[in-house]
C-alpha cells in the first residue's frame, strides 16, 4: 500500500512534465491530460485515505524510503515518505480542490493560447505541495517547498507579457526566498544539534537539547512559514499575487502555497511544543496578521484583493491555533481545511463574475450582479456565509473553535488573543458582506472597459460552475461533518496531540460573543454600502482607509528601505568594483609604464653620458666593496 | 737615503734577474685545439680575402668559417669525452689557460651558437639582388661613404665584405678563451681580440649605415672605456698580489699561501688594492654582460648593429662574458664572498627591475630585446650570486637556453621588412600574425620562452637560476625576480597582442622568404627552446657535470 | 601502471588539437567534425577513467610515475583520487559542448588573409586547452601541476583575445580593443598569480627537495618533514594567491567580467567552468595537503574573503547591463562558496564544494550558453536591448529559464545539493559565516529573476520580434545540460560516492573530524535500515 | 724614491684620462683620454713590477701596447669612417638612437 505515496507526486509530476515537453501538438488535449492526471492524484489518494481508516489509530502511520538523497557523512538525506493522518488531510484537500481547480480552468482559460503551458504549471503546483506534505525529512520538505515557489512564481506570472505581472512573481519568489534562509538555517541548527533532520528522530530527541535551542529552530521555522503563508512581515507578496490567473489565486490561497506555513507549524509541533518563548511569537505574528488582514481587507476595491487580505487573516487565524499548541493545532488544521473549501469558492466565483464582466476586477463598477450570474451568486453568496461563520455553516465551527481556543490559553494571553480573534471575526463579517454588498446587490454601476465593450454580464459555462458548486457544499457542510462527534479531533489527535486548556468562559458564552460581532460587522457594512449608494469612484476616505488600501504603507516601507536602498547599494558596489578594486590594478600597471617612461629619458643617445653612468656605477660599485669591508 | 736604497735596490735587481732563468713554455696543444683552430682558419680567412678572386670569395669564407667551427666543436666534444671536463681538467699553457668543465661548456655552446649566428651571417636572399648579384646584410664596401659614388660603384661591381666572417672567427676565437682565462693577462688580451672585431662588424651594415657606424662608434668608445678600468682593476690586482695567475690571487686573497715575500706582506695588508682592483675587473665584465648601469650601449649598438652581428653578439658575447665572471668570482675571489656579494645582489635587482621596467615602453623590436637581455643578464646574475655549484650548474644552462633563443628571435626579425630593410618599428609588426602566421608564431614561441612560460626552455632555465639562487638563501632576490619577470612579462605579451590581435596595416611589411640558412637558424631555435623546455634532463646533466672549475 | 590511461586521456585532445590546427584553411567543417570527434574520444576515455576507479580503493588510482627531470627532484607522476575523476569527467564532458556550440563562433571574417586559419586555431586552442586541464587534474607533481597550470594560460588568452563576440556593442576596432585588454588583463592577473607560485614553488623544493605529492604529503604526516611556521605560512601563501586569482576570489577578481564579457560564451564557458576550476581544485589539493596548519592558520581571512565574495559578487551582479558580465559576477558569488565549502573543513563542506565545481560548471555552461544563443540573434549584450523573448521564442526563454534557476540553486536542480552542502558543512563549525552566506540564495534569486525578467518577460521589443528560437545544434547542446542538472539533483549519489572518499583523505590531510552533533540520535540512519 | 709615488701619479692620469672622456665632444680626443687610461695602468703596472720584485707586471705593459695600438687602427677606422659619412667627428652628433 505504501508504494503508492510516490504515485501521489508521481502522476502531476508526470503530466508536468509531459504537458511542458510535448510541445504544440498536445495544445487539443493539454488540459485534459492535466485534469485527468490531477484527478488520478486524487483516487489514489482516497484509495489510501479508506486503508488508512481501515487501520487503528496507531498503525496509520505509513513510510516508502526510495533511495537515499544525499549522502556525506553524518549528513543523510533521504528520498522518502510519510503519509500520517496529517499529510492525508493535506493529500485530500490539495488533490480533490485542486482538481476542481483544474476543471473550473479549462473553461477559464479556454481562449488563451498558452493553455497547454498554464495545466503543467498547475500540475508542477500540485506535485510540489504533495511533496511537501509527503516528506518525511525536513530537506526533502524544502526541495517541496521551494518546488511551490517556483510553481507560483510560473503561475503568478503567467501573464509574462504584463510587467505587472513579471514583477509580482519576482517579488512572489522573493520574499519567500527570504523565508527558504528560515527553513535552511532551521535545518542547518537540526543538523548541528541532532546530526539529522528527518522528521522521527528529531521529534523523539527533542527532549535532549536546550531549550533555547528549540527556541532558535522554532522562530526559524517561523519565518519560514511566515514567507510561504504571507504572515507578517513578510506578507506583502499576497496581493500582488493577484496579477495571476484567478485559478491560480484559488489553489494559491485554498488548497496549496499559503497553507503550507500551518502544515509546517503543525508538522513540528514536538518542537514547538518544548519551545514555549517560540509559540507566544508564533500567536503574536498570527494575531497581528489576523488583524493587518482584516483590515487590509475592507479597503480594497478589487474583488480579487479584499479576497487576498481575508486569506491572509483566516490564514493569522491558524498560525495563532497553530501557536497556540496542543490546543489549538487540530481548530488550525481544521480551518484549514473549511477555509480551503469556501475561500477556493469565493475565488471561483469572483473569477467567474470577472469572466463575465471583461476582466473588471474593480467591485465599484460591480452591483446587481445576482439576477445575471446566479449560480455564481448563490455559490458565492454560501461561501460568504460560511466564511463570516454563519451558524452552522462550516466557517461557524472552525472559527468558533479557533476563538475558544485562544481563549482557552488562559491568563492574559488568553484574554489578548481571545479578543483579538473575535474582533477578526467581526472584521471579517464586515469586509466579506462589504465585497458581497458592492458586487451582488445595490444598482448596475457597469463601466465600458478600455476598449469600450459594455459588459454584458452571463453566467460562466458548465465547466467552471460545477467546481463551484461542488466547493459551496463543502463550505456548506464540512465544518459541521468535523465537528459532529469530533470526528476531526479523533482523526488527527494521534499525530498532533491535543489538550483543552482552560477556557475561563464557556463554551455558549464564546459563540455568543462571537455572534455579536458578525452581526455588528454586517450591520456597519450594510449601513454604508446596503442603505446608500455606493460612488463608483472611491471616496478619499479616512486616514485609516487610505493606509489600509496601500497595504497600511507596509509595501511602501519595503519599496524605500530595501528596494531603493537595494539599488543604492549594487550601484554604489558596481562603481567600487570598477574604480577601486578594479583601479588600483590599472593604477599600478599604469605607474610602472610612467616609471618606464621616466627611466628611458635616462637614454638620451650621447655616448658621454652613457660614461658618465659607467663612470658612477664604477665609483658606486667600489664605494660599497669598499663600505662593506668597512661595516 | 731611503731613495738611495731603493735606486740601488732597482738597480741590483735588474741585474741579479738574469734571462736564461725564464723557462720554455711546454704547451698543450691537443687541450688547446678548439680555440686554435678558430684562430687558424681566422688567419686562413685573411689569406683568402687577399688571395682567392672576389667572385668565390663568399663560397670559400662561409665554407671556411662553418667548417673551422665545426672542427673546434668536434675538438670540444673530443675533450670532454676524454674527461677534461671533469676528472683531467687542468690549467694549459703555462698556467694561461682553463681546461676544465666550465670552460669546455661554455666554448661547445659559443661555437654552437655561433654556427647558427654565421648562417644568419650567409644569409643573401632577403634583399633583392641588386645589379643581379645577391646581397647580405653587409655592406658592399664598408670603406665607402654611404650613398656616395664610389659605393653605387662597389654595389655595382658586386663587392660584398666576406671579411666579415674573418672577423666573426677572431671573436669567437676570443670568446673562446676569455671564458677559460686563467690568468688577468689572457683575459684582458681575449677580451680586447674578441672586442675589437665585434666593433667593425657592427659598423658594417648594408641598410641605415649612419645608426650602424653611430652604434660602432658608441660600443667601441665605451668598450675600450670600460676595458681600461678592466686594465686598471687588472694592475691594482696585480698589485696586491703580486701575481697574474688566478691561483696564486685566489691563495693570497683567502690567506693560504705559503711563501710571502715582504713586498707582498706589504701589499697583502692593503685590502683596498684588492677591493678597488676586485670592483674594477668586475666592472669591465658587467659591462660586457649589460649589466645596469653598465648597460647603456646595449640598446643602441643593438638597435644599430647589423641584426645578424646583434643575434650573434647578444648572445655569444654574453655567454663568454659571463663565463669569464664566474672563474672570477668562483675561483679568484670565493674568499672575498662576504664583500662582493651584497654589491651583486644590489646590481642582480637594479638590472632585473630596470631592464624589465625600460623595455615596457620601447616601439623598436631591436631595443625591446636589448632591454630584454638586459634583464636576462639580472636573471643569471641571481644564479651566479648563489656561489654553488647549483649555481654554475644553473647559470650555464640558462646561458645555453638563452644565446639560441635569442639568435632565433633576431633571425626572424632579419625577415621582417619593408622598403626601408628591416621593419623593426613594432607599429609595423601590428596584424603579422595574419599575414604570416608561421613567422608570428615562431616569434611567439620565442617571446614566451624569453618571459619564461612553462614548456619553454626559458622557464627551465629561469626555474634553475631562481631555485639556486633560493637554495643560496637569496630568497628575496627570487621574490624581485620573480616580480620583475611579472613585468616583463607585459611586454612580451604586449608584441604577441600586436603581431595577432590588431588588424594589420595596409603598408605593412612582407615577410621575406629565406633561404635554407636562416630557416635553419630559426628551426634550431625553435627545436632548442622546446627541448630544453620539454626534457631538459640530458642538458642539466650536463652543465652539472661540468660545473666544477679547475684551479 | 599497465595502461597509461590517464596520459593517453590528456594525449588525445592533444594531438587532437595538433591534427585541427593542421587541417588547410579551405576545410573548414572538417576541422570542427574532427575536433568534435576528439573530444567525445576524450570523454569516452573519462569515463573509462570513471569506471575503472574505484571508490573504496588507494587514495590515488591509475597512477603513472616516470623520471623526467632528476636534477630538479621532478617526476611525471599522474594520479587520480575521487575529486580529479569527477573534475576530468566535467571537462571532457563540457567540451563537446563548447565545441558545438562554438560552431560558428570561429568562421573567418571576409577580410582576413588566405593563409590565416582562425577556425581550425579556435578549435584546436580548446582541445589544447582540454589536454592541459586535464593533465593538470592529474598531476600529483606539484611542479608538473605548476607547468600546466601555467601553459594552459597561452591558448586561453589567444581564445579570448582571437575570437571575440561578433555580436559586439560598439564599433568594430573599439571591440578588438576591449577584446586584447581583456586577454591582456587575463593573461597577466594569472601570470602574477603564477609567478609568485613559482617563488614558492621554489621555496617548496628548497624545503622539501622534490615535489611529489604524495611522499611530501605522507612526509608532512610523518613529521619526518617539518617546515618552520613561517616557511609554512610563506608558501601557503604563495600557493593560494594564484590558486585566489584563477578561482578567482574577491579582490582577485576583475579580470573574471571583462574575460567573460569579451569573449564569446562558448569561451567563456571554458574560462568559469573548465579553466577556473582548476584553482579551485588545487587549493583543495594542492593548498590542504601541502600545507594543512598553515591552511588552517589563514582559514579565517579565507572565509571572510569568500563570504565577501558572495555577497559582493551577487549585489555587483544585480547591477551589471552585460548579460555575460552578469554571469560572470555570478560565477564569482559561486567561487565564494566553493571557497568556502573547501576552508569549511568538514565533509559535507569539502564535498560540498567539489560537487559544486560540477555543478556550477554544469549550470554556467547551460545559462552562458543559452546567452550566447539569445545574444547572436540580437547582437548585443546588453540587457536592456531584450524583452519579451518568451513570446517569440519560448524554449530559449525556458531553457534560459532552467539554467537561471540552477544559477540560483533551486531544489532538484544539481547546484542545490552542493550548495546546501557547502551551507551545512559551513554552519557546522561556523554557525555565524554560514549564515551570513545563505543571504547569498535571496541574492542569488534576485539577480537571476532580475535577468530573466527584463530580457524574457513583458511586452516584445521591436528587435526582438523576429528572433527565431532554438535550432536543432542548439537544443541538443542545451538538452544533455538540462538532463545532466536534473539527474544530479535528484539522484547526486553517483557522484558523492566517489568524491567522499577522497574527501576523507583530504580531512585527514589536515587533521580535522566533523564536529559531533550535540545530541546523538541512534535512530539517526533508521531510515536506510529499512 | 718611493714607488708607491708612481702609483698616485698612475692614480691621477687615469683620472685626468676618465674625466676626459666624460667631458670632450671629439671622439678622437676621446679616443686619446682613453689611451691616457691605458697608459696609467702600464705605469701601474710597471710600479707594482717593481715592487714586487717580479716581471710579469713590465711584460703586460708591452701587451697592454699592443693592444692599444690594435685599438688605435680599429678606433680610428671607425671614426674615420664616421667622419666621412658626417663630417663632423662629435660623438654628441651621432644621437639619431636614444630612449
Amino acid at each position: 500500500m505504501e508504494n503508492l505515496i510516490a504515485l501521489l507526486i508521481a502522476a502531476p509530476l508526470f503530466g508536468a512534465v509531459v504537458l511542458l515537453c510535448g510541445g504544440r501538438r498536445l495544445d487539443k488535449t493539454g488540459h485534459w491530460i492535466g485534469t485527468l492526471l490531477a484527478a488520478v492524484s486524487f483516487g489514489i489518494g482516497v484509495v489510501l485515505f479508506a486503508d488508512m481508516l481501515g487501520r487503528s489509530a496507531d498503525e496509520r502511520t505509513l513510510t516508502q524510503n526510495l533511495y537515499t538523497w544525499i549522502p556525506v557523512e553524518g549528513f543523510q538525506a533521504d528520498m522518502a515518505f510519510q503519509l500520517d493522518q496529517l499529510s492525508m488531510t493535506f493529500v485530500l484537500l490539495i488533490s480533490g480542490v485542486g482538481t476542481l481547480i483544474h476543471v473550473y480552468s479549462i473553461g477559464y482559460m479556454e481562449h488563451d493560447e498558452r493553455r497547454r503551458r498554464f495545466f503543467g504549471y498547475l500540475n508542477l503546483f500540485v506535485a510540489a505541495m504533495l511533496l511537501l506534505v509527503l516528506a518525511d525529512n525536513y530537506l526533502l520538505l524544502y526541495f517541496g517547498w521551494e518546488g511551490v515557489g517556483l510553481a507560483s512564481y510560473l503561475l503568478i506570472g503567467f501573464w509574462q507579457h504584463k510587467p505587472s505581472a513579471a514583477t509580482a512573481a519576482k517579488k512572489a519568489f522573493l520574499v519567500n526566498r527570504v523565508g527558504d534562509m528560515g527553513l535552511s538555517i532551521a535545518i542547518m541548527l537540526m543538523f548541528t544539534t541532532f546530526g539529522t533532520f528527518a522528521f522521527t528522530p528529531v521529534f523523539g530527541a527533542v527532549g535532549e537539547t536546550s531549550e533555547g535551542m528549540l527556541t532558535a529552530i522554532g522562530l526559524m521555522l517561523l519565518l519560514a512559514a511566515c514567507g510561504k503563508s504571507a504572515q507578517v512581515p513578510l506578507q506583502s507578496w499576497l496581493g500582488d499575487a493577484m496579477e495571476g490567473p484567478t485559478p491560480v489565486s484559488a489553489l494559491i490561497h485554498a488548497a496549496t502555497m499559503v497553507t503550507a506555513g500551518v502544515y509546517l507549524i503543525v508538522r513540528s509541533a514536538a518542537v514547538f511544543n518544548a519551545a514555549p518563548d517560540a509559540q507566544l511569537v508564533v500567536t503574536v505574528v498570527g494575531a497581528v496578521t489576523l488583524l493587518f488582514g482584516a483590515i487590509v481587507g475592507c479597503a480594497k476595491d478589487d474583488i480579487k484583493k479584499a479576497l487576498a487580505g481575508s486569506t491572509m487573516s483566516q490564514i493569522g487565524y491558524m498560525i495563532l491555533a497553530a501557536g497556540l499548541g496542543p490546543i489549538g493545532y487540530v481548530f488550525a488544521i481544521m480551518h484549514l481545511v473549511t477555509h480551503g473549501f469556501f475561500k477556493a469558492g469565493l475565488f471561483l466565483g469572483a473569477g467567474s463574475v470577472m469572466h463575465g464582466m471583461n476582466d473588471e476586477v474593480d467591485m465599484r463598477k460591480y452591483g446587481a450582479l445576482r439576477t445575471y450570474m446566479p449560480v455564481t451568486f448563490v455559490t458565492f453568496g454560501l461561501g460568504y456565509l460560511a466564511i463570516i461563520g454563519f451558524p452552522g455553516l462550516s466557517g461557524f465551527f472552525s472559527k468558533d473553535m479557533i476563538i475558544e481556543a485562544a481563549f482557552a490559553k488562559g491568563g492574559t494571553e488568553g484574554w489578548i488573543l481571545g479578543g483579538v480573534t473575535l474582533l477578526g471575526a467581526g472584521i471579517t463579517a464586515f469586509y466579506m458582506t462589504r465585497v458581497m454588498l458592492l458586487t451582488f446587490f445595490g444598482e448596475k454601476r457597469w463601466q465600458p472597459d478600455a476598449d469600450g465593450h459594455e459588459p454584458h454580464p452571463h453566467e460562466s459555462p458548465k465547466s467552471m460552475t460545477i467546481p463551484m458548486v461542488i466547493l459551496a457544499f463543502g463550505s456548506v457542510f464540512a465544518g459541521a461533518f468535523f465537528e459532529i462527534g469530533e470526528r476531526f479531533l479523533k482523526w488527527l489527535e494521534p499525530v498532533t496531540g491535543y489538550s483543552h486548556g482552560n477556557p475561563p468562559v464557556s463554551a455558549m458564552t464564546v459563540t455568543a460573543a462571537t455572534m455579536v460581532m458578525l452581526l455588528v460587522g454586517v450591520g456597519i457594512a450594510w449601513a454604508m454600502y446596503g442603505r446608500r449608494p455606493v460612488p463608483v469612484v472611491a471616496p478619499r476616505g479616512s486616514l485609516l482607509t487610505r493606509a489600509a488600501r496601500r497595504d497600511l504603507y507596509q509595501d511602501d516601507f519595503n519599496h524605500v528601505v530595501l528596494v531603493r536602498g537595494g539599488e543604492h547599494l549594487t550601484r554604489s558596489l558596481v562603481y567600487v568594483d570598477h574604480s577601486l578594486v578594479d583601479g588600483v590594478v590599472n593604477g599600478t600597471a599604469a605607474s610602472v609604464g610612467g616609471l618606464s617612461g621616466r627611466l628611458r629619458k635616462l637614454q638620451n643617445g650621447y655616448a658621454r653620458s652613457y660614461a658618465v653612468s659607467m663612470f658612477g656605477g664604477t665609483a658606486i660599485l667600489i664605494a660599497a666593496t669598499l663600505l662593506m669591508r668597512a661595516v | 737615503m731611503s731613495t738611495l736604497t731603493s735606486a740601488h735596490s732597482l738597480w741590483t735587481l735588474a741585474a741579479d734577474t738574469p734571462a736564461e732563468r725564464i723557462p720554455a713554455p711546454v704547451i698543450e696543444y691537443a687541450q688547446l685545439a678548439p680555440t686554435l683552430i678558430v684562430v687558424g682558419a681566422a688567419v686562413v680567412g685573411i689569406l683568402v680575402e687577399a688571395f682567392v678572386p672576389r667572385r668565390s670569395r663568399y663560397y670559400v669564407q662561409v665554407f671556411l668559417t662553418l667548417a673551422a667551427l665545426a672542427s673546434a666543436f668536434a675538438a670540444v666534444v673530443g675533450l670532454a669525452a676524454g674527461g677534461y671536463g671533469s676528472t683531467k681538467a687542468q690549467v694549459a699553457a703555462m698556467g694561461a689557460i682553463a681546461v676544465d668543465g666550465p670552460a669546455l661548456f661554455l666554448q661547445g655552446t659559443i661555437l654552437l651558437a655561433s654556427v647558427v649566428a654565421v648562417f644568419t651571417f650567409a644569409e643573401r636572399r632577403l634583399d633583392p639582388a641588386a645589379h643581379g648579384n645577391r646581397v647580405d646584410s653587409f655592406a658592399a664596401q664598408a670603406a665607402s661613404v654611404p650613398g656616395s659614388d664610389s659605393e653605387k660603384a662597389a654595389v655595382k661591381a658586386g663587392f660584398t665584405t666576406t671579411e666579415v666572417f674573418p672577423l666573426a672567427l677572431f671573436a669567437i676565437a676570443g670568446m673562446l678563451i676569455f671564458p677559460a682565462a686563467n690568468d688577468l693577462l689572457t683575459l684582458f688580451v681575449a677580451l680586447e681580440v674578441f672586442s675589437l672585431p665585434l666593433y667593425l662588424l657592427c659598423a658594417v651594415a648594408r641598410r641605415q649605415r649612419l645608426m650602424s657606424q653611430e652604434a660602432a662608434v658608441k660600443y667601441f668608445l665605451l668598450g675600450a672605456f670600460s676595458s681600461a678600468f678592466l686594465l686598471f682593476g687588472i694592475a691594482l690586482l696585480y698589485g696586491y698580489a703580486g701575481s697574474m695567475s688566478y691561483a696564486v690571487i685566489a691563495d693570497v686573497v683567502d690567506g693560504t699561501i705559503t711563501k710571502i715575500d715582504p713586498a707582498l706582506a706589504d701589499t697583502m695588508g692593503n685590502d683596498v688594492l684588492l677591493l678597488m682592483g676586485g670592483a674594477l675587473i668586475l666592472t669591465g665584465l658587467l659591462f660586457k654582460v649589460g649589466a645596469v648601469p653598465f648597460h647603456m650601449w646595449t640598446p643602441d649598438v643593438y638597435q644599430g648593429a647589423p641584426t645578424p652581428v646583434t643575434g650573434f653578439m647578444a648572445a655569444a658575447t654574453k655567454v663568454a662574458a659571463f663565463g669569464a665572471l664566474l672563474r672570477l668570482l668562483y675561483v679568484v675571489l670565493p674568499g672575498l664572498r662576504w664583500d662582493w656579494r651584497p654589491v651583486m645582489w644590489a646590481v642582480a635587482i637594479v638590472t632585473m627591475l630596470a631592464g624589465a621596467v625600460i623595455a615596457v615602453t620601447q616601439t623598436d623590436v631591436k631595443r625591446l630585446l636589448a632591454y630584454s637581455s638586459v634583464a636576462h643578464a639580472g636573471f643569471i646574475l641571481a644564479g651566479v650570486i648563489a656561489t654553488s655549484a647549483e649555481g654554475v650548474q644553473s647559470v650555464l644552462f640558462y646561458l645555453a637556453a638563452y644565446s639560441f633563443v635569442t639568435i632565433g628571435a633576431f633571425a626572424v626579425v632579419t625577415l621582417v621588412r619593408d622598403a626601408g630593410g628591416e621593419a623593426t618599428h613594432l607599429s609595423k609588426w601590428a596584424g603579422l600574425g595574419r599575414r604570416s602566421p608561421l613567422t608570428a608564431a615562431v616569434f611567439a614561441v620565442f617571446l614566451l620562452a624569453f618571459a619564461g612560460i612553462p614548456l619553454t626552455s626559458g622557464f627551465t632555465g629561469k626555474f634553475a637560476v631562481f631555485s639556486a639562487a633560493a637554495e643560496g638563501g637569496a630568497g628575496a632576490l627570487v621574490v624581485i625576480g620573480v616580480l620583475s619577470s611579472a613585468i616583463a612579462a607585459f611586454f612580451y605579451i604586449r608584441v604577441i597582442v600586436l603581431m595577432f590581435f590588431s588588424e594589420p596595416k595596409a603598408d605593412g611589411p612582407t615577410v621575406a622568404v629565406p633561404s635554407p640558412l636562416t630557416m635553419t637558424t630559426i628551426a634550431v631555435g625553435v627545436a632548442v627552446t622546446l627541448v630544453l623546455g620539454l626534457a631538459p634532463q640530458y642538458f642539466l646533466e650536463l652543465a652539472g657535470q661540468a660545473s666544477t672549475f679547475v684551479r | 601502471m599497465d595502461f597509461p590511461l590517464l596520459t593517453v586521456t590528456a594525449a588525445v585532445p592533444a594531438v587532437g588539437a595538433i591534427l585541427t590546427a593542421a587541417v588547410p584553411a579551405a576545410r573548414r567543417t572538417a576541422a570542427k567534425w574532427l575536433a568534435l570527434l576528439f573530444s567525445l574520444a576524450t570523454l569516452a576515455l573519462a569515463v573509462l577513467i570513471a569506471v575503472r576507479f574505484e571508490p573504496g580503493g588507494d587514495r590515488y588510482q591509475l597512477t603513472e610515475s616516470r623520471s623526467w627531470i632528476a636534477d630538479f627532484g621532478v617526476r611525471y607522476e599522474l594520479g587520480v583520487d575521487g575529486i580529479g575523476v569527477v573534475l576530468i569527467g566535467l571537462t571532457a564532458l563540457l567540451i563537446p559542448f563548447v565545441i558545438a556550440a562554438g560552431w560558428h563562433d570561429a568562421d573567418p571574417l571576409e577580410t582576413s588573409s588566405k593563409r590565416w586559419r582562425p577556425t581550425q586555431g579556435f578549435f584546436a586552442l580548446i582541445l589544447m586547452v582540454e589536454a592541459m586541464v586535464i593533465i593538470s587534474f592529474e598531476a600529483t607533481d606539484v611542479f608538473l601541476f605548476y607547468i600546466f597550470f601555467e601553459a594552459m594560460l597561452i591558448p586561453m588568452y589567444f581564445l579570448i583575445g582571437g575570437f571575440g563576440d561578433r555580436a559586439h556593442a560598439g564599433s568594430d576596432e573599439n571591440a578588438a580593443a576591449q577584446r586584447s585588454y581583456a586577454a591582456v588583463k587575463f593573461l597577466l592577473y594569472n601570470l602574477v598569480g603564477g609567478l609568485i607560485m613559482l617563488a614558492a614553488v621554489i621555496g617548496l623544493y628548497v624545503v622539501a627537495g622534490n615535489f611529489s605529492l604524495q611522499e611530501i604529503t605522507a612526509a608532512r604526516a610523518a613529521g619526518t618533514l617539518d617546515m618552520a611556521t613561517n616557511t609554512e605560512r610563506l608558501l601557503f601563501l604563495g600557493f593560494f594567491f594564484a590558486f585566489a586569482v584563477k578561482a578567482p576570489l574577491w579582490p582577485l577578481h576583475t579580470w573574471l567580467p571583462n574575460a567573460m564579457g569579451e569573449s564569446t560564451a562558448p569561451v567563456a564557458v571554458l574560462i568559469t567552468a573548465v579553466v577556473d576550476k582548476v584553482g579551485t581544485f588545487a587549493m583543495l589539493r594542492f593548498c590542504l595537503g601541502l600545507f594543512p596548519d598553515a591552511s588552517k592558520w589563514a582559514t579565517p581571512v579565507i572565509l571572510v574573503l569568500a563570504l565577501i565574495s558572495i555577497v559582493y559578487g551577487a549585489l555587483v551582479a544585480v547591477g551589471q547591463r552585460d548579460i555575460k558580465r552578469l554571469v560572470a559576477y555570478a560565477s564569482i558569488s559561486h567561487f565564494g562558496f566553493i571557497i568556502l565549502g573547501i576552508f569549511a573543513m568538514t565533509s559535507q563542506g569539502q564535498s560540498g564544494a567539489t560537487l559544486y565545481m560540477v555543478n556550477h560548471g554544469l549550470s554556467t555552461a547551460a545559462l552562458m550558453l543559452v546567452a550566447g544563443f539569445l545574444i547572436s540573434r540580437r547582437g548585443s549584450r546588453l540587457i536592456a536591448d531584450y524583452g519579451g523573448v518568451q513570446k517569440v521564442a519560448p524554449v530559449l526563454a525556458g531553457t534560459f529559464l532552467i539554467g537561471g534557476l540552477a544559477t540560483l540553486s533551486l531544489p532538484g536542480l544539481a547546484p542545490f545539493v552542493s550548495e546546501f552542502l557547502v551551507l551545512v558543512g559551513t554552519f557546522a563549525r561556523y554557525p555565524v559565516v554560514g549564515i551570513i552566506a545563505t543571504i547569498g540564495i535571496v541574492l542569488a534569486a534576485l539577480y537571476t529573476l532580475v535577468l530573466y525578467q527584463r530580457t524574457m518577460t513583458g511586452p516584445v521589443k521591436e528587435e526582438v520580434r523576429t528572433m527565431p528560437d532554438l535550432r536543432l545544434r542548439e537544443v541538443l547542446v542545451v538538452a544533455p545540460l538540462i538532463a545532466l542538472l536534473i539527474g544530479l539533483g535528484v539522484y547526486p549519489k553517483v557522484l558523492t560516492d566517489i568524491v567522499n572518499p577522497a574527501v576523507e583523505h583530504t580531512m585527514s590531510d589536515v587533521k580535522q573530524t566533523d564536529p559531533k552533533p550535540e545530541v546523538a540520535v541512534e535512530a539517526k540512519n533508521g531510515e536506510e535500515a529499512k | 724614491m718611493n714607488p708607491v709615488n708612481y702609483l698616485y701619479l698612475a692614480a691621477l692620469l687615469f683620472t685626468i684620462g676618465a674625466t676626459g672622456v666624460l667631458i670632450r665632444k671629439n671622439a678622437i680626443v676621446l679616443f686619446m683620454c682613453v689611451e691616457l687610461m691605458l697608459n696609467a695602468c702600464n705605469l701601474a703596472f710597471v710600479a707594482f713590477s717593481r715592487m714586487h720584485g717580479n716581471l710579469d707586471g713590465q711584460i703586460i705593459a708591452f701587451f697592454t701596447m699592443v693592444v692599444a695600438a690594435a685599438e688605435v687602427v680599429v678606433g680610428l677606422a671607425i671614426i674615420v669612417s664616421l667622419f666621412r659619412t658626417r663630417h663632423s667627428a662629435s660623438v654628441d652628433d651621432a644621437s639619431l638612437m636614444k630612449l
